[in-house]
């Protein structure tokens, strides 16, 4: 690919605050409302100096109340606007479950589809950075059982941006969450290129001998187990799923077909988590082709725990390679 | 079919009203150990008054402030009032019966409530956007909404059956409580669009509870939204009396969140339409969120799967029965002079006329194909649907193959 | 087994009555709360009579503020008392969602094991009785995901009675799934009986060449596809999981180990549902065992449709034997 | 180290004190189009009178409706409360330097508080139950919970280090406005008991746009609970100002519920005494609840995670200082002859012995067994956690097998 000079070297989080700035640029209908999104520019300061350029009318600091951020929101975007909302941390979206499941991803259907919600609901989400309780959650699986909801988590600088801006566009409630310990991991971004379609999975890198699957912050997590593997000689191939909501299993497929074994790695418990979706289509899609039977490797049936304890209890270098090792002992 | 003999569906007595005590509520007690406290706490508390302009025995009563909102009012505009109030009883009555035959598997009905819906909808502008619960048929009716098309949900064919921004009235919505954030959100765009329309959300005595109505009238109030909130305190949210809800007055829990609160006549159309035109109006003019609580009686079951039988006293229903808000307006034209017996027969057969269309329209309702399982699950579509819709095809072609055979 | 004398013959609802009312006369701790429990005795009667008997400080109509219902339960609990809340229908218990997920799942972790919370939340659930929006929905997974809450549900008068009795013993929060289609159907309530554990799957029909699993609403229909079945000459197994958090794999395992063929039945969408966590603990547990992928039958990704398609919707005869064909074929 | 110079970690004016000008805030505006009207409607509203019993420059001030609360006391009390207050911050910024140090992720300080905590907590009794939020250290101080029990969640150890029931002082609740509602449930449970025990729950001026805030006032008033709800206004929540959670002053939302609310000068410890033993009093008494809000200021930041530079001038903190709750009650004990030169001299080695004690409590605290993960999850246990402790055992095992060879 030739070199692109359109290209720059952001954090993750200024990725998406740079996708932001364009979004309320290119459409006036496009907001942003949340605690703290205002002056402090959020928490994480992803929306750092927006509320300066755009005015308190388009970046709007709410009072503290989760639901009724998502549901004035639902009601924004049925006078026509297009809010990305923010919610502080994973911990706390669930004082808007209720707007969100019921409303939020059911309204286009209730109205047979003459009621568009284009909401995204962004969560930055996982562990890894130390904090107290509700701070490090990883509660994708409880978006993706609920239809209407498209859920989706990037898991670089690139894919922030882009994947922002088509969450922005689409005409469905996108739950956008982001990889708060990668917030500070930079990456190459160019606001030039032509993404690829929002629900598609990536291969990271190919491999031949199992397949690694993630997405969010076990993408980075998952290369490097791949390159520890290959010193020892093991070709693993890591794809980066980028979508929990659709998710790509064609893509899944393809590389289970070729390598034969599969690790599904994520933050969030494995009991009802993501991993036993993809384990179960992908065993009936391809179960004459696997050696093995998918493996998951991802948090315990316990609440998140305390930070002093948060690295036995995230998936890491060597609980997933011990699950390759499992796999490949098949 | 007449307006009594729709009425007569239920038993009336013609018990001398009770002069305006609409206001008074017993207090309650909670069968807790400190009843006594409890009970003098709830004393304690200045009974409401209601704004009222028309008594139940049809008279019209001066009122200095709401006055002004009715005054140019046409006997034409007060015949139109007492004609939708009729057909949405006619409407109403042809639902339940519809229900009873086996046509709907559900029906809410709103009758007691007329005046209401009717007075707070006809208060409502073209560009005014409305946000009901599941009773609203009456507003539905003054927003131009073909009254057939509410029955879809209940018939079981559909989750909503109109475009709720071709008459600018939303979708029922069935999550106690959830509309008003929506109404409130939307108003934040009124103000942000620069123009001076206005939003009315309606909930009921028992919604008036959920956080998600509190956290509504907060943000109504932090953006000056104009959103009018019309509580209808029909008495009961289900089989719970109000003072299962609140311990005081409905109207004064706005008074909190910074912005004025109301307690209306909701048997009165007049009244009703006077106090929603009063905040509608200051709505428009940028000054803001009002709650009104309209203070009227739900006459029949919640639901026709509820039997208010188990939870409620007759007399409750029939003392109420004296404060009917047809009757009240048909007394008022009729001492007025403004009707002939003309106008009675004419609304007879439109009445009836409607009831007629009505059932007809049910019975010719379709059975949705299928495949609408599928359809409008997602507006850009979703990769999982799609196999599952064609999945879902083959299945049900491997039948028609069996059947083929 | 002896016949016993003290056995009623009851349908589901009543079952759970009386043994709610058994609870409330030997326990003074015991409560009943809910929006519409009393006079009217709920929506379903499953609290008919309780409070006439029990008086309102003990069955407790609440106002209609499901968040409400459960924060001062858990208050009570805090305070020593056990409270059965009830949530009307499936669809409202998301207002309560937060105080379920961050407070009532989580307390006994936070507090080092110092405070108990022995709350019962009972939500009528699932479909196939034509009701309006919201009032048909099966959102079991939604908390099967969260550590610290158990999750059961009785698809049988005598299970309704009995687990509801050890529910209410149980010092942990637990979801008690109410099928409300089943709510009429009756079957003999042992009160002398003494019950198995709560959380044990049990074979409800003994089968050799494939196994059905289902709870709650679908373990019925399961055993009308083993009787149908049966006339192909098809000798299935029907396993009722009866509790979903914790979920007896043991038993799924030792019937599959015989029967080499899993088919998952449930009301709920099969994306993100029982059915995938299901199939991927039992293929890692049984992976050379299975002549075929576990495969699942429920609901599809899409909302709980009108009325007038649930039929289409929902898991019925047909459906089951379709993929019961299909796993055989493999 | 005395009290001063704790504070003085803080840059310190003296400034004479804004003579009594707490309860006057500025109108805002939204941004909005409409701000004219907006502005009109809060001006409108009458700006809230604070209750003081103490002025900032350490003066006793007659109320004639709270003084009695406060009459008998002591000057040893008032002593106590001074204690109180210098340990209680002295312990804040020992904390926030051990987060500085590493010890600590993160510490939430009541830097400024401390008035409206001492002064509420110690009007609590014993058999009072206390529901905080995550910043109400001298509240646990004045139940008796050792304050290095505060800090296990803050160091990341565990979450929530001590057992309520023990001091009737709950854990940490860090979902914003969660408790308000155990709270409320817990003083259902007092009623149904017949005890004459009451509670207080604690939260945040932002909390209070939280359903589950007003949802916990409406069960309260409903069910007449025993339960006071004390919200210290310390002007921010996070970044947002109240302007941005409320229309009008807290305590006003109270008579929308049918409570009373009362405002107090939440920097003035004795009238936070005061007006708390009145509302705790008269729940006791079964008279329901009340709301307090306590005008008061975060001085130092949100959290140690936390700048406020972005968002809030300095002159504001220095206004604020001039009312300094310790100072204040400094002022009064010396001018009313209450305090020597030896009081002050033991309480600074007294101050010093708990920074010193709380900084080796902290650097003692040993991680959790990583077993810790799988304890606790359920009273009864869970066949799941069992078999992922077991998984885990074996997987730390193989560890040290490899490290065995
Ligand atoms: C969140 C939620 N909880 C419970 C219900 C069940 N429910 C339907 S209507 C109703 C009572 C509503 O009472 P009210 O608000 O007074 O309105 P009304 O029906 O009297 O018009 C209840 C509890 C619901 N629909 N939504
Ligand atoms: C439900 C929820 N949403 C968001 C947060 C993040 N958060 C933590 S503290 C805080 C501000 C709280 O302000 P306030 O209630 O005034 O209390 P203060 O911190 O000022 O004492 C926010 C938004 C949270 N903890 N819980
Ligand atoms: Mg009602
Ligand atoms: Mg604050």
């Amino acid at each position: 690919m030739a070199a692109d000079v359109t290209a720059k070297n952001l954090p993750l989080a200024k990725a998406i605050n740079e996708s932001l700035r364009r979004a309320l640029e290119e459409d006036p209908k496009v907001l942003v409302m949340g605690e703290d999104v205002g002056k402090l520019g959020g928490v994480f300061r992803v929306t750092d100096g927006l509320q300066k350029d755009f005015g308190e009318d388009r970046v709007i600091d709410t009072p503290l109340a989760e639901s009724g951020i998502v549901g004035t929101a639902i009601g924004l975007a049925l006078r026509g606007y297009r809010p990305v909302v923010e919610i502080q941390f994973d911990g706390f979206v669930f004082p808007a479950y209720d707007q969100i499941v019921t409303q939020l991803a059911k309204m286009h259907a209730r109205s047979l589809g003459k009621v568009k919600l284009p909401v995204v609901v962004r969560i930055p989400y996982g562990g890894g950075i130390g904090a107290v309780e509700h701070h490090s959650e990883s509660p994708e699986s409880l978006f993706a059982h609920v239809s209407g909801l498209k859920v989706v988590s990037p898991s670089n600088a690139s894919d922030a941006y882009w994947m922002m801006q088509q969450a922005i566009q689409s005409d469905d409630p996108v739950i956008y969450f982001e990889p708060k310990r990668r917030y500070w991991d930079k990456g190459e971004v160019s606001t030039e290129a032509i993404p690829g379609p929002l629900h598609k999975a990536r291969v990271v890198r190919e491999g031949t001998d199992l397949t690694l699957a993630a997405y969010g912050p076990m993408v980075k997590l998952c290369q490097e187990v791949a390159d520890a593997a290959a010193e020892e000689g093991r070709s693993l191939e890591v794809l980066d799923l980028r979508s929990i909501s659709p998710l790509d299993f064609d893509t899944v497929q393809a590389s289970v077909e070729k390598t034969r074994r599969l690790v599904v790695v994520h933050e969030a418990p494995v009991f009802f988590g993501s991993g036993a979706e993809i384990a179960a289509r992908i065993t009936e899609r391809c179960f004459y082709h696997l050696e093995a039977p998918v493996l998951r490797v991802g948090g315990y049936h316990a609440p998140y725990p305390p930070a002093r304890l948060e690295e036995e209890y995230l998936p890491g270098l060597d609980r997933v390679l011990d699950a390759v090792d499992r796999a490949l002992a098949y | 079919m007449t307006v009594e003999s729709t009425a007569a569906r239920q038993p009336r007595r013609s018990a001398g009203s009770k002069a305006g005590t609409t206001g008074t509520k017993a207090a309650g007690t909670t069968g807790t150990k400190r009843t006594t406290a409890r009970t003098t706490a709830r004393t304690a508390a200045a009974e409401p008054e209601l704004v009222q302009l028309l008594t139940p025995e049809g008279e019209r009563v001066k009122n200095a402030e709401y006055d002004r909102y009715v005054d140019g009012i046409t006997p034409e505009e007060l015949r139109g009032l007492y004609r939708d109030m009729v057909l949405t009883r006619r409407f109403d009555a042809e639902a339940t019966a519809l229900q009873r035959q086996g046509e709907l598997g559900l029906w809410a009905s709103l009758l007691g409530q007329e005046a209401a819906q009717i007075g707070s909808g006809r208060a409502t502008r073209e560009d005014d956007y409305v946000f009901p619960t599941y009773r609203e048929h009456g507003v539905a009716w003054c927003r131009g909404v073909d009254p057939t098309n509410l029955l879809g949900m209940f018939r079981g064919v559909n989750n909503g059956g109109w475009d709720p921004n071709e008459n600018n009235f939303h979708l029922y919505t069935i999550v106690i409580g959830s509309q008003a954030l929506h109404a409130t959100g939307y108003a934040m765009g009124i103000t942000k669009d620069g123009a001076d329309s206005a939003v009315i959300a309606y909930f009921g005595d028992g919604a008036s509870s959920q956080g998600d109505v509190s956290e509504a009238f907060n943000f109504a109030a932090v953006y000056n939204a104009p959103v009018v909130f019309f509580c209808q305190n029909n008495q009961w949210a289900i089989s719970e009396s109000n003072e299962k809800q609140t311990r005081v007055p409905l109207y004064q829990r706005a008074q909190g969140f910074g912005f004025p609160g109301v307690r209306v006549d909701g048997n009165d159309v007049l009244a009703s339409l006077a106090v929603t035109r009063w905040a509608l109006e200051r709505a428009r003019r940028g000054e803001g969120p009002a709650l009104i609580e309209a203070w009227t009686y739900r006459m029949g079951a919640h639901t026709t799967s509820d039997d208010p039988t188990r939870y409620r006293h007759d007399d409750e229903r029939v003392a109420w029965e004296a404060k009917d808000p047809i009757l009240r307006l048909r007394r008022y034209l009729e001492s007025a002079h403004h009707t002939d017996e003309g106008f009675f027969a004419e609304l007879e057969t439109e009445s009836e006329a409607l009831g007629r269309r009505v059932r007809e329209a049910v019975r010719a309702m379709q059975d949705p194909d299928h495949f609408a399982i599928f359809e409008n699950v997602y507006a850009d579509g979703h990769a999982l649907v799609d196999e599952e819709r064609a999945q879902f095809a083959a299945y049900q072609a491997s039948f028609a193959d069996v059947e083929g055979v």
